[in-house]
């Protein structure tokens, strides 16, 4: 089954245009699978009362894709049944309410794929080189750090 | 023996660098922290975040310290503030 | 703030349409929460070897959308922060690789839409009054049972 | 005393009876395990599920067995197969 459906998909996408939750489901949907489990991070629009105009991402690309795929790498090890691996970041500009990140995993059960979607963007948020900055009224600006940050 | 680098700045790093970017020339055997010492000689405002950052050499992580690298030319060198994303 | 924003959704539709990943994630969107998860059951191509050419679902309508309301009290019990809940479902016949059920919830942080989907899905699969028939190559088919139903 | 109520079949037991719903009338105090045998005595294939289905009474789950229910004119019953939704 699984060869005639091909292979496992690891999928990045590190973009300026907005994201669509469409696009992520359906680039892990698969006839084996169940489950899909999906995760979105959106902007929030205050940080301690302070009201969140935008946020700015900004990556160092290529590393950011190489620890996403040091992170699927673990997810298929831990989670063997783990079909398809998807996710999309924004960059630059994201207004409030739109995603920042989307992920989405598929499995033939759902167990995997909810306890995989919540590995996945624990560990993004501490080891890939994405950098978030809160832009907030009156122009004032502030670099955020996850506390998944392991040096800081 | 020296060797030419690339060596990119992001977040908090590239507003105290006033730079995304640049290529610099460095001893190609020496430990992160003499390799954190030199970008501070160019860019003294750097030491502001010295206590936050890690490098990254060829897109790998590693710590402030005494830990050694041989750079070769053309290899990336990196100034990772506190991550944020997702 | 969530007073401006208005009250907490709680969303459910029963539906012989196609369901949509969009219109359940915008519905669960608000300004003040930066976490989504999302949940998506799939007809899955096969059981026990057997091909599965498509699933139908039928519901006791008005209990399913009053049981499901009971999962949301207890989920706005449990995890307070929780801002908005949408569950879809889709009755009638759903090929294969589409969505039979579609669960979004948002809270201000991560951790508890990711916990209460989790919980959503366990519990109406043991709590709502829907049933799904398999449906085989060669015209058998099968009504089938989830392990979460507590009384068999 | 007997009422008149609406009772839906869902699944195998809809199956089974050939219908999805039907309006009785029966006692209106009885045990859920009495209102099961009233039902198995207008469609004796029911009794094949017997060991796997509940009852609702108003929308609200009931076992089947020894317990009291008090039904009013148009109260809704049905029959429940195991569960399969998600």
């Amino acid at each position: 089954m699984a060869e005639a459906e091909g292979d496992p998909r690891d999928l990045v996408k590190l973009t300026h245009d907005k994201l669509s939750v469409d696009t992520v489901s359906d680039s892990v949907t698969c006839p084996s699978c169940g489950a899909i489990s999906i995760f979105i991070g959106t902007t929030r629009n205050s940080f301690e009362g302070m009201k969140v105009v935008q946020l700015e991402y900004e990556a160092y690309i290529p590393m950011a894709e190489s620890e996403l795929r040091k992170i699927y790498a673990d997810i298929r090890a831990r989670w063997p049944t783990v079909r398809h691996i998807c996710v999309h970041h924004r960059l630059g500009v994201v207004p409030v309410t739109e995603a920042s990140v989307i992920i989405g995993i598929s499995s033939p059960h759902r167990r995997d794929s909810l306890e995989a979607v919540q590995y996945c963007i624990d560990t993004l948020k501490g080891t890939v080189p994405i950098w978030k900055k809160e832009v907030y009224e009156a122009d004032e600006s502030c670099w955020k750090e996850n506390k998944e940050c392991q040096w800081t | 023996m020296t060797t030419e680098v690339s060596v990119f700045y992001f977040a908090k790093s590239a507003e105290l660098t006033g730079l995304k970017s640049e290529t610099i020339r460095v001893a190609s055997e020496l430990t992160t922290v003499e390799l954190w010492q030199d970008l501070v000689s160019r860019h003294p405002r750097l030491s502001a975040v010295r206590d936050s950052v890690v490098l990254a050499v060829r897109q790998e992580y590693l710590a402030l310290g005494d830990v050694r690298v041989s750079l070769r030319d053309g290899d990336e060198v990196a100034v990772i503030p506190p991550l944020s994303g997702g």
